[in-house]
């Protein structure tokens, strides 16, 4: 909780800083794809923070939106396949590959880190390989499934504003990852085995399928937010589509407070981590700063976050013990 | 032997017999380049040539190994759209020393091509800006969209389009800022937002500069994925007539926006006869016939504007060349791995 | 032989395991009786452990078979064990410490609806064997703030949790202090007259002859024989596990004190900010610090040491400020750790002994200006373990391949190298067996003779008894008390150690200037 | 030695199976780019190996290369400085970059990944910013430093075939490092934190100063790399540049045997690994592969390549066991 009120309050101050200086900042419009965007991007960070709770990582996750992302439209454009069919076929796929991933970690003891390098150089191939390359879109029609990505639900009584469907989504899903973390016996297990993988092991715990159940998670939230991203721009160029948004989710997972050891990690934090990635690049945007100075800008924050977060912690176990020994002096 | 198992990418181990192999190497990989590979394949098969068509995913480098490749399996000839030709010179003689060159879709005439296919970017922008003109007659401001600025193709249609726009003499080595605001008699170019090939940023930039600009007047993208962003974000703005979008290239998105009055209009080249005329050329001098060769080395095949009156007729023609229903297009090279 | 119940709750026959290098267990016997407290003992990697695993599931067996209940095991799993009533505590602290106390205790067993945690009963019941052993802290405690011994509290009042029928027990016992381990011997007490049966493993042959009903030894992986409950007697368990007669255990010399070697004035900690402690020791000298659990020990050591940062006051080696204390210049200054976790802190496992032995000083000659000195390096190593008489195959031996007691003094010899002036040691017979524990005492003692000064951290009374010529007693970060070879007794320490004494301790050797800090350093 | 028999195997076999599929894979020619490339990429791997032994990792790499191969030409043409002055200032950027890594990293205990994270968006933004997003390049002179990474020095006796300057600059680099590795206290001491920190820092090593001088070797390498990756190409995109070679790199050391828990690695395994991932892409061209597939084809041998050296260890100790149950039991 603590790690998360230090990022609330620089996402806070962010926010702030950007709405006094820009008047565009707080109206609806901006808002709304503001909103859209974090929807999106939540969904990837809060799919990677359980395997990055369980101590693993995963490289992947732009891969896999590239993948799915492209073969969503191939199968329902051009192979003309029903929705229902498209959608379930893609979230199988989605699926299989997080199996994948979890059982060469699991069970064949690879490094989550090269098993997963190989997937992003290998999902992309594939997706490029499948398209030969060629832009997918998906025309005209499609508009209940197009909604789920641009689609806005109003809220009465703000003045125009409408929630986008994405954000919805992304509210589900963390209330449901919230829930499945902290009040499940599989959330309980993962956090044991992120920080103690053999403790848990012998408490009778089938750690594998703990292990190999978060990197399901983590390959379906990217297939999902793959078909959402596809959905919302239209058209997906396979060798481009997703490239680095494993790198955005991570970043967004470690300032919302998950450790990368592992055994670390909450989803309110995430999406607050994520949310903070979004408002800067609005706010970059916005105020007018020079576009070669985003990413620039995004490094310099996620950096002065963790820093300030490691100084008040220091800050705080220094005045810990000083007050102590105040104390017992009296 | 492995053979090719995918369009275009023809597989084989250096000239056999009567039959010429040819490359054809682009700048990078879009559904621009599709295209070109089919013109390419296409004219494989009527000149009788074996064509090998590459397409590098990393830039510079990329291209400088796949182009070495290329010579070391042995090549009668080579087609190239040099990634940055100012400083390729050594790359561009290593072809031409061990092969044929010419180049296509961007010039290095300080090389030992023997000819140029394409057009003039600079023009291309020129007439982006012509489009601009005609779509806000009263003058208003511009925003510019394009992927990544630090490539020349995306420069010059720049320049173009700001020199017209401000009514400026023809010179392709001007180079204005990419962050000042520029004001002329009528048209203000706001600024040029890059998005790095990220898509969804592309489409999030048009939606900040909305936010941003309420006088927003147009927007201008100049690579060919960045119009249908555009057209989605104005659509979902509810400013469509309000904020005009004029595109470059012929994506699908665009060519429909056009089709319902959305877009305003788009520039296009012509990249299926950038790859059938290099493939001819090459074949032909691989074969001893130096008469395939265009007069002053520059075989131009210029850009064109389509707006309403014309964007049917054009995009049957497409679609007649490339063979398939749903016609793509793009532009320049995304990055990947 | 006679069996204890007529039906063994469990049977083990003729099991063997091996390693890649080792045969652990080759045809192994044991039968465990209803209610019985069985133990089993032998040398460092005589195989009790990998025994126990194999019982708790945690390890299959190559060969022969387990039976419960007279049925024999069909899996080897720990959930399956789990089923049939094995609790296994584990001789390494197996726990997540990102987690809280009660969620440790009942990992992989939480109450639950619907695959949520019911909470509430969740820290009711931690709450409850939290008591049971003697633990007074809350069930919602970060482990991860505990203290070591604490810790392995928390290991005992899980593995009771289970409410198992067979509780085996590998070392509870080796980081704990004397009264934590009187709080757990009437937990076993109290199980037995449930009728479970408990496997219980040692190396303090004391608490063996206190608590067993039986006494299992094993040698090199083999039955070496077994002690029922009328002839167990230290001789008699120490003959069966080496295999030969050991002569008298701890023969204490005392030695003429020098120059003060190490001068400790009003250090104060971080594991107890508000006490400062002061004390000396000379050359020569072997002194003791006893104390319960979490009395700060380790903390003192490391804070001299340099390791971790004191709060306030001086340190003075051989007579020299160390102003700010750091591992460097404590090497410079002939200053070593021995530290309390030797897996963790103390050996580089995957590394060979030579070069673990040779890690501390590697500087001391360097080739060509930064090349490691390979021949010097060999010949420093050779010459430790000659000393130590360390038992390895040869000196590339990987360390982890050890056993424990070689292990511990590899982390000597590390020291050794550097010809120390003061040697801090800290539990330096923990799950050390016997044997070993008896050449440590000697390695001490000959130190000492040679004119090093020695303090040492032990939670085994017979240790502090036996080894030390004055003792520091320790109560929550306060010295309480200084017990001279002559007014030693395992009273006196017991009472200074839980505070019972205050500051009535007896008039000492040297003047006893600790206090309750005003921390100065502020 | 045995991780790298493996790997070095893997080369033999891929190396022959492309000589006897495509008569163009032993031309002089083709063999003189190919070990010029793994000259190139091999001075990265051998940096990065450092920093994964010491249980670290550096993502930062690509954007040094950006940074550093933008800012030689930028120093030298635009700027008008000397070569070695500009030499010198590149360079001391680079050790400045690992030296701000290593103190982040040791000194206030943030994460490696995060550190160069953030490190691999600000020195991509500061590049792009720097230049203004515009191509870098040499124009014509400067023939001494293209030299460096384009020239080559005559081998008698191999019918024209001619070594690259960068391979040699490799195998020089690679012997100095493996020196150091094996050799010297730095080496020694790296070995013992990346294994056992705790351990280490028990003995009085200053751990710090040698997880610093790790980060600072890391980083120049990549900074040498940059320079090299620029005077080879002639052209520098600060926003294209090096995307994406940290991964190469790290993939090649832990080909190489380099495990990412740290405490493992050896300077030939990672050179071989470097040699094997070129061999891979030439092959792909040579034999004709649909390079789309290129990446995917990467992907699979590396993961095979890893997945078969589990696999080969666990059989080994199966038999092992075996054989030692059946003589017990004789
Ligand atoms: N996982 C393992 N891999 C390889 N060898 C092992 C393993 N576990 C145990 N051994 C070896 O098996 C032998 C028996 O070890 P075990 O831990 O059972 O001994 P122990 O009797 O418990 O010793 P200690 O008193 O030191 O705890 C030792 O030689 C040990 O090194
Ligand atoms: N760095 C620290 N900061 C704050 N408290 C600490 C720190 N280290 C230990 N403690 C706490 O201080 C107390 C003393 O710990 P220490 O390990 O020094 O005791 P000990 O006498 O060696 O006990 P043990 O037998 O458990 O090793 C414990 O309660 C522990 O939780
Ligand atoms: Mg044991
Ligand atoms: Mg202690």
């Amino acid at each position: 909780m603590k790690k998360v009120l230090g990022i609330l309050t620089l996402l806070i101050v962010v926010c702030a800083f950007t709405a006094w200086q820009s008047e565009h900042f707080l109206t609806s419009y901006n808002l709304q794809n503001l909103t859209r965007l974090t929807g999106l991007f939540g969904v990837l960070g809060i799919g990677v923070a359980f395997v990055i709770i369980t101590g693993g990582i995963d490289l992947s996750i732009g891969s896999v939106i590239a993948l799915t992302g492209s073969l969503l439209p191939y199968l329902l454009v051009k192979q003309g396949w029903s929705v229902p069919a498209a959608l379930a076929a893609v979230s199988l796929m989605s699926a299989g590959i997080g199996l994948a991933h979890g059982l060469l970690v699991a069970k064949m003891n690879l490094q989550p880190f090269v098993v997963t390098l190989c997937g992003l150089l290998l999902y992309r191939g594939a997706a490029r390989w499948l398209t030969a390359d060629e832009t997918q879109g998906f025309g005209a029609g499609y508009d209940g499934l197009k909604w789920l990505a641009s689609g806005t639900v109003p809220l009465p009584g703000t003045g125009g504003f409408e929630i986008p469907v994405p954000l919805l989504i992304m509210c589900g899903l963390g209330v449901l990852a919230a829930v499945l973390l902290n009040l499940t016996l599989f959330g309980r297990y993962l956090l044991a085995i992120g920080r103690n993988e053999q403790a848990a092991r012998f408490s009778g715990i089938r750690t594998d399928r703990i292990v190999i159940a978060a990197y399901v998670i983590c390959s379906l939230c990217a297939g999902l937010g793959g078909m959402l991203f596809a959905l919302e721009v239209r058209s997906v160029q396979p060798a481009g589509m997703g490239n680095f948004y494993e790198l955005y989710a991570i970043a967004a997972a470690v300032l919302g407070g998950c450790a990368l050891r592992g055994g670390e990690g909450s989803i309110l934090g995430v999406v607050i981590g994520t949310a903070l990635m979004r408002v800067l690049q609005n706010a970059i945007s916005l105020l007018g700063y020079p576009s070669q100075l985003e990413f620039a800008i995004i490094g310099v924050v996620i950096l002065l976050g963790v820093l300030t977060d490691e100084i008040v912690r220091r800050l705080a176990a220094y005045r810990h013990t000083r007050y102590q020994t105040r104390q017992s002096a009296d | 032997k492995p053979t090719a198992g995918t369009p275009g990418h023809s597989g084989s181990n250096g000239p056999s017999g009567d039959k010429p192999t040819v490359a054809y190497v682009t700048n990078g990989i879009a559904s621009f380049w599709v295209v070109a590979e089919k013109g390419a394949l296409q004219a494989g098969k009527d000149v009788d040539a074996e064509v090998l068509v590459r397409m590098p995913p990393d830039g510079v480098s990329d291209q400088k190994r796949m182009v070495q490749e290329l010579l070391s399996v042995g090549i009668d000839g080579i087609a190239i759209s040099p990634i940055d030709p100012a400083n390729q010179g050594d790359l561009l003689a290593e072809i031409a020393r061990h092969s044929t060159l010419i180049t296509h879709d961007s010039d290095a005439p300080e090389s030992d091509r023997l000819c140029y296919i394409g057009m003039n970017n600079y023009d291309a922008g020129r007439m982006c800006g012509q489009l601009v003109k005609e779509a806000m007659p009263d003058g208003g401001s511009v925003m510019v969209f394009v992927g990544r600025l630090g490539q020349l193709n995306a420069q010059l249609r720049r320049q173009g389009l700001i020199d017209e726009l401000l009514g400026r003499s023809h010179d392709d080595t001007r180079r204005d800022p990419p962050n000042d605001a520029l004001t002329g008699d009528k048209y203000t170019i706001l600024g040029t937002r890059t998005d790095e090939f990220d898509f969804v940023r592309a489409k999030a930039l048009a939606q900040e500069a909305i936010a941003k600009e309420p006088n927003l007047g147009c927007m201008v993208g100049l690579f060919a994925y960045n119009p249908p962003y555009l057209l989605e974000a104005v659509r979902e703005a509810n400013k469509l007539g309000q904020i005009r979008v004029i595109g470059f290239d012929e994506e699908d998105g665009t060519l429909q926006g056009i089709l319902d009055g959305h877009v305003y209009g788009t520039v296009v080249q012509n990249p299926y006869q950038y790859g059938y005329q290099s493939v001819k050329i090459l074949a032909g001098l691989a074969r001893g016939d130096e008469s395939v060769l265009p007069e002053n080395g520059f075989l131009d095949i210029p850009a064109r504007k389509i707006t309403r009156d014309n964007v049917q007729e054009f995009w049957d023609e497409l679609k007649t060349l490339t063979g398939k229903s749903a016609p793509a297009a793009g532009e320049s090279a995304a990055e990947s791995p | 032989m006679s069996v204890t119940a007529p039906s063994p709750v469990i049977e083990v026959r003729g099991v063997s395991k091996s390693f890649p290098g080792v045969q652990a267990l080759s045809n192994v016997e044991l039968q465990l009786g209803q209610g019985e407290v069985l133990a089993v003992v032998g040398e460092n990697g005589a195989g009790k452990s990998t025994l126990m695993k194999i019982l708790a599931g945690v390890q299959a067996p190559d060969r022969g078979e387990v039976l419960v209940d007279g049925k024999p095991l069909k899996a080897f799993s720990v959930e399956h064990a789990l089923d049939r009533g094995i609790a296994l505590i584990h001789q390494e602290l197996n726990l997540a410490d990102n987690l809280d106390v009660a969620a440790n205790i009942f990992l992989g067993r939480e109450p639950h609806r619907f695959g949520l945690i019911d909470r509430s009963r969740l820290h009711h019941e931690a709450d409850h064997f939290l008591k049971l052993v003697g633990l007074d802290i809350s069930p919602i405690t970060l482990t991860s703030t505990l203290s070591i011994g604490q810790q392995q509290m928390v290991e005992i009042a899980k593995a009771i949790s289970v409410d198992a029928r067979v509780l085996i027990m590998d070392e509870p016992t080796s980081s704990l202090s004397h009264r934590e381990t009187e709080a757990l011997f009437a937990v076993v007490r109290d199980l037995k007259r449930r009728g479970v049966s408990i496997l219980y493993i040692s190396h303090r042959l004391g608490e063996v002859k206190e608590l067993a009903d039986r006494v299992v030894v094993l040698r090199d992986g083999h039955n070496a024989g077994e002690l029922q409950r009328d002839e167990i007697s230290h001789d008699r368990i120490v003959r069966l596990m080496v295999g030969r007669d050991v002569s008298q255990f701890y023969d204490h010399r005392s030695h003429p004190a020098g120059d003060v070697m190490l001068d400790v004035d009003r250090l104060v900690t971080s594991a107890h900010p508000g006490e400062s402690v002061c004390f000396q020791i000379r050359a020569g000298e072997v002194v003791g610090m006893a104390g319960l659990v979490g009395a700060g020990r380790t903390e003192i050591l490391e804070s001299i040491f340099g390791i971790s940062p004191s709060l306030g006051g001086r340190v003075r080696i051989a007579g020299r400020e160390v102003s700010r204390p750091s591992p460097q210049e404590s090497v410079a200054n002939g200053l070593g750790l021995v530290p309390e976790d030797r897996k963790q802190q103390g050996l580089i496992l995957s590394m060979a002994v030579q070069q673990n032995l040779s890690l501390v000083n590697l500087f001391a000659r360097v080739a060509a200006g930064c090349l490691v000195h390979r021949r010097y390096a060999r010949e420093l190593a050779g010459q430790i373990m000659d000393r130590l008489r360390i038992k390895t195959a040869n000196a590339r031996q990987i360390v982890r391949d050890l056993s424990g007691g070689n292990q511990q003094k590899v982390v000597l010899g590390k020291w050794l190298a550097i010809g120390p002036r003061v040697l801090l040691l800290d539990e330096p017979t923990r799950g050390v067996d016997v044997g070993a524990k008896h050449e440590i005492y000697r390695l001490i003692e000959d130190l000492a003779e040679s004119g090093v000064a020695i303090l040492f951290v032990s939670s085994e009374m017979e240790e502090i008894l036996g080894l030390s010529d004055r003792t520091l007693v320790l109560h929550e970060g306060r010295i309480t008390g200084e017990l001279t070879r002559a007014q030693l007794s395992e009273e006196a320490v017991m009472q200074l150690a839980t505070g019972a004494a205050g500051q009535t301790a007896m008039p000492a050797f040297g003047e006893i200037r600790s206090q309750t800090s005003p921390a100065e350093n502020e």
